[in-house]
């Protein structure tokens, strides 16, 4: 890493530590995950306060929350959003089914897991993980936010290597 | 607006303070007392996810729990002859790499018999029971 | 609930029906299947009719052979049929026909042409190659200042997946074309061959907040075919269990409605009532969303006398708040303003288009499972089923509120009435090839779960047919004549699920 | 030059402070709604981090794309130069000054609903439709409203009036501030988009107005498109104190009386943004075609105003 990608990787910490846009994708879950996310929002968790807060366009966001496994149906749209996405941006995987596949697992119409397409900065297992688990997951995510930018270079040869899955 | 002073003023503010939040009371992680295994194979077959797995390692045998296929639906605490499983009350970790979601336990039981080795296999999500 | 099976040959399938919807048979769902194992050649369709009142459902079935597997439609006289029959078509490749609309419906455009998924020779597993060249024809209107907007299928909110296309002239919406499962994810194949123990847990992530009704639906069909006596003091839970969850939809759902006017103040407060509710899930089985809490010939957890005191507490304070909440709501005007006569589904398009729960009930149709064809423990408690004549997005609120209202007593007759004893018996033995079917009253409506087992207790055919399942046709067809701005408003008052539509 | 300095620094007062008077509404209506709530300093955070981010283009995206956050930007610093805000001195005052300030909104949102239509999104498209359908009604009222303002003043400059407003005796007494400050009040919510004609937290694409044509931006030119709209929320809180409560203003360059003045506007605000915040708790957001109701209210009322003044 050179110095100015060090300085950059801390700036954008510093950011994001205060200001964080999310925007929540539903690649093919049960409404479990997504009840959660929204239970996130409600006066008891008020994820607010901690300068996150849910946007409505993925050029607006910072990071994607994913639920769900990915369905055949959903994933050109999954990938168009996370393109939408501005960099530098991160991809959470919330629950069971997004981590790995879950209960529905690999069949003619659900991929099983995000990370067969996108790239995944943190996973929160659960099915559903409860608000305080992807709160959890949503944090630790932001504390790696420096490590962005390596895997922004990595991108494109990810791109390749999934291609043909 | 004055019914929303009002509510404030008798109800207040539901947010729980920040320290407070990442405290949860429901059943959580998974957790196997691996002194307490006998590594008999029961609760693999019984997973309906597939989270769990028991592999022969020499003369151990290798427990593994997968935390992104754990739904915590508590069959395994069930099944359990010798009461080895238990839920604790923190969530279960969120990791960065997908590997991280799995732990291993080793059991090393001389005085039990094992049925055989019991590997779940993902790919086939079937468990194969091998003597 | 007794099962009478009318086994007749494809051609005589609409003048079967149509016997059987003179004799006040309702249509539920049809349930086409591969039945290659057995010695059938080879699929088998079954339409299945209600009769409300005598707990009894008729089942009129047909073997449709592999070389002509073609029969005729039931959609030009039962139109809920429509979806039904599409799903069959995509799936199995069997051709309703003189069907009116056969674009595909579960399987997306991109699906190649001829391949069947769930025919017993398809692999679980085999993925297929996107096929570019088809594309999803949408009926579009035309004329001056006609323009389409299309919408989604990944939405601005945490909402679930779903594509809209609004033909608009200004504002106001003329025609809205939904395309829905895109959350497909194959659950009735991935079932097949599972044993029936593991099937329910899968039965209970069919849908993240009816988790109780689909778990309940799919071990009532199981029970059926085992013929198991389910103890006392079970059923009683199980509708404890399932109250519960109609509870904190319904007191969500009120707030969650008053998020598509922009009544923040509401749907905090809304949001803050539900999670007091779901965090007492949490404490009395130890899960959000109720999921584990029903087992095949029982319950998982007994519940005991204290928690059952904790129940009856939290619920008195959730109650009063929640009365208080639904008084200042119903008494702001623009609220008022923007609820009534908005999305009206008239009685007639209910009743043909077989709507169910809610939705169907604030149009003046009056079907509720829990009276009608009664299961666990409905029969011996005392609750009304409050109906509407409107239609409106009102109707459709104010339904929600009364329905909670009958909720908080009917949990307070079974605290008060649960008898001691056992939780949870064995299943009996399970006949291969036999079937069940499983209704329940979810919070959005009706769960209908057909079962087959196979050998060694093992799935051989699942198919569901969820509320939303039923209602979603309705939808399109109460937009039209409102405003854009409206369709979230109306789309949250159905309230429903796509995932559970989609499975 | 001092005049000067001071005036510049009203403008970057302003420009400053915006984000700040958000970050107050916002945190007034989290706790309205019972819950803690974003700190009021989350604007800055926010448009911090805009301005770091990368940009993403939609392939359809024009020059017109391009350049309207920095038009807007301009657009709304010109209009900031040109309003009292601690004294009633501004660095640009002459006469037919609120006409212009009208136009340059109107610049503004000309830009905005170009710009919402150009990348060919839907979402875009119908935002800017709508604003159009409300700007269309909205201005002529505007107009209205600060012409009933103007009438007893007589002029239309901005510095004299507040002079005036400043000097002459307390306007609670007459019928003619009543009306013109209910009318100014409708007018202050429809410019800022806020509950309960536009809603400016809401998630559902279907329903947005202004968020609806910045859908499309991200980056650093999202985060102008934010700034220029509290920017415009500074201002028209702002006209409206000028207007109705100018207690306070300095007239002349005084040092006390500058730090007095300074205490007094950002109290005033304070105030503004915490009764901005009030009155979207307490309403729903109204039918799309109700709005004209709203704004016909608020014609009608300037309107009124402006006979009571003549007759009175």
């Amino acid at each position: 890493m050179t110095e100015i990608e060090e300085k950059l990787s801390s700036r954008i910490k510093q950011c994001f530590a205060r200001s964080l846009h999310i925007r929540h994708v539903d690649s093919g879950s049960c409404n479990g995950c997504d009840f959660e996310i929204t239970a996130l929002m409600n006066p008891v968790y008020d994820i607010q306060r901690f300068g996150i807060d849910f946007v409505a366009s993925p050029r607006h966001a910072d990071m994607l929350l994913v639920t769900g496994g990915v369905t055949r149906n959903l994933e050109a749209a999954l990938r168009k959003t996370y393109e939408a996405t501005a960099h530098p941006k991160m991809l959470v995987a919330i629950g069971g089914c997004a981590c790995g596949g879950g209960m529905f697992g690999d069949t003619y119409a659900h991929l099983g897991g995000v990370d067969k397409i996108l790239p995944v900065s943190v996973y929160v297992p659960g099915c559903p993980p409860r608000p305080q688990a992807i709160l959890e997951g949503i944090l630790h995510a932001i504390e790696r936010a420096h490590e962005l930018e390596s895997s922004r270079k990595g991108n494109g040869a990810y791109a390749a290597r999934t291609s043909n899955v | 607006m004055i019914a929303v002073l009002k509510r404030l003023w008798k109800h207040g503010i539901g947010t729980i303070p920040k320290d407070e939040l990442l405290h949860v009371n429901g059943r959580g992680k998974l957790l196997l007392d691996d002194t307490k295994c006998t590594a008999c194979g029961d609760c693999v077959l019984e997973c309906p996810s597939e989270a769990l797995s028991l592999r022969r390692v020499q003369n151990e045998f290798d427990f593994s729990i997968t935390y992104s296929s754990c739904i915590s639906c508590r069959v395994c605490t069930e099944v359990c002859p010798t009461n080895a499983f238990s839920y604790a009350n923190e969530p279960m970790p969120s990791v960065q790499l997908r590997d991280e979601l799995v732990v291993h336990y080793t059991i090393n039981r001389d005085e039990s018999e094992p049925k055989g080795e019991i590997v779940s296999d993902r790919d086939r999500r079937e468990v194969i029971l091998k003597n | 609930m007794k099962i009478s099976r009318i086994i007749v040959a494809p051609h005589e399938l609409i003048h079967a029906c149509r016997t059987v919807i003179a004799n006040h048979g309702r249509f539920i769902t049809m349930v086409a299947s591969d039945e290659c194992g057995r010695e059938i050649d080879r699929f088998v369709v079954r339409y299945i009719f209600a009769h409300d009142g005598k707990s009894m459902l008729n089942v009129v079935e047909s073997v449709l052979t592999e070389s002509n597997c073609s029969y005729p439609t039931l959609s030009s006289m039962i139109p809920a049929a429509s979806w039904a029959e599409r799903e069959a078509h995509d799936l199995f490749g069997i051709f309703p026909e003189g069907h009116p609309d056969l674009r595909p419906l579960v399987l997306h455009d991109d699906w190649p042409e001829g391949v069947y998924p769930l025919r017993k020779d398809y692999a679980l597993r085999e993925k297929q190659e996107r096929d570019s060249f088809s594309s999803w024809s949408y009926p579009k209107v035309e004329g001056e200042g006609v323009f389409e907007v299309p919408v989604g299928p990944i939405h601005a909110g945490v909402i679930e997946p779903g594509h809209f296309r609004f033909q608009v002239m200004g504002d106001s919406v003329l025609h809205l074309e939904a395309k829905l499962f895109y959350t497909h994810r194959g659950i009735e194949k991935r079932s097949e061959g599972m044993s029936v123990v593991k099937g329910l847990y899968l039965a209970e992530r069919i849908c993240g907040v009816c988790s109780v009704s689909h778990a309940l639906s799919y071990v009532q069909a199981i029970e059926q075919i085992s013929e198991t006596r389910v103890p006392e003091r079970a059923i009683f839970l199980r509708v404890l269990f399932a109250e519960l969850e109609r509870l904190y939809n319904h007191v969500g759902d009120i707030g969650n409605m008053c998020a598509g006017i922009g009544y923040a103040y509401a749907v905090n407060h809304g949001a803050h009532l539900k999670e007091q509710l779901m965090q007492l899930n949490d404490f009395i089985v130890g899960h959000r969303f109720l999921r584990g809490s029903i087992a095949l010939g029982g319950v998982t957890e007994d519940i005991t006398e204290e928690k059952l005191r904790y129940i009856e507490t939290t619920l008195e304070r959730v109650k009063k708040e929640f009365n208080e909440i639904v008084e200042q709501i119903l008494s702001h005007d623009i609220v008022v303003n923007r609820f009534s006569n908005t999305g009206i589904l008239s009685e007639r398009i209910a009743r043909e288009l077989s709507t169910v729960g809610p939705t169907a009930r604030a149009s003046n149709y009056d079907i509720d499972v829990r009276r009608d064809l009664p299961y666990a423990a409905y029969d011996q408690l005392v609750f009304e089923v409050p109906t509407f004549m409107e239609g409106d997005v009102m109707a459709r609120f104010k339904q929600r509120f009364l329905e909670a209202r009958q909720s908080f007593q009917i949990i307070e007759q079974v605290i008060n009435r649960t008898p001691k004893g056992d939780i949870r018996v064995p299943i009996g033995d399970l006949i291969p090839y036999s079937f069940g079917i499983g209704m329940t009253e979810s919070p959005r409506g009706e769960n209908v779960h057909f079962v087959m087992v196979g050998e060694n207790n093992t799935i051989y055919r699942y198919r569901v047919r969820s509320a939303p399942y039923a209602n979603w046709p309705a939808v399109p067809i109460c937009v039209p004549g409102n405003i854009i701005p409206d369709f979230p408003l109306i789309n949250k008052s159905f309230e429903l699920c796509y995932a559970c539509c989609d499975r | 030059m001092i005049h000067v300095l001071l005036e510049i620094l009203q403008v970057i007062f302003i420009i400053g402070v915006s984000p700040l008077i958000q970050g107050i509404v916002k945190r007034t209506k989290a706790i309205l709604q019972g819950r803690q709530g974003p700190s009021v300093w989350q604007p800055y955070y926010d448009l911090h981090k805009y301005l770091n981010k990368d940009e993403v283009l939609s392939i359809h995206a024009s020059w017109l794309f391009l350049i309207t956050p920095y038009v807007v930007f301009v657009t709304m610093i010109a209009v900031v130069a040109m309003i009292p805000v601690f004294i009633t001195h501004t660095l640009l005052s002459f006469t037919g000054q609120l006409m212009l300030v009208v136009y340059l909104f109107g610049l503004s949102r000309f830009f905005t609903a170009l710009a919402g239509i150009d990348t060919g999104s839907s979402f875009g498209a119908m935002g800017s439709s709508r604003d159009m359908f409300v700007s269309a009604l909205a201005e002529p009222v505007l107009f209205i409203t600060l012409l009933a303002i103007a009438l007893p003043m007589k002029t239309t400059n901005l510095t004299l009036i507040t002079s005036r407003a400043v000097t002459g005796h307390s306007p609670l007494l007459s019928p003619t501030f009543y009306l013109a400050f209910l009318a100014f009040l409708i007018l202050v919510i429809t410019e800022t988009g806020r509950i309960p004609i536009d809603n400016p937290d809401t998630h559902l694409e279907l329903t947005m107005i202004h968020e609806g044509m910045i859908l499309e931006y991200s980056g650093k030119r999202l985060g102008l498109m934010m700034w220029s709209a509290w920017i415009k929320q500074a201002i028209m809180f702002t006209l409206l104190l000028d207007f109705c409560f100018p207690w306070g203003i300095s007239l002349v360059v005084h040092g006390s009386m500058l730090i007095a003045s300074f205490i007094m506007v950002f109290l005033k605000l304070t105030v503004i943004a915490i009764v901005i915040a009030f009155v979207e708790m307490s309403y729903a957001k109204i039918r799309f075609f109700r709005i004209p109701r709203l704004l016909s209210a608020a014609f009608a009322l300037s309107i009124i105003s402006i006979l009571t003044n003549f007759l009175l």
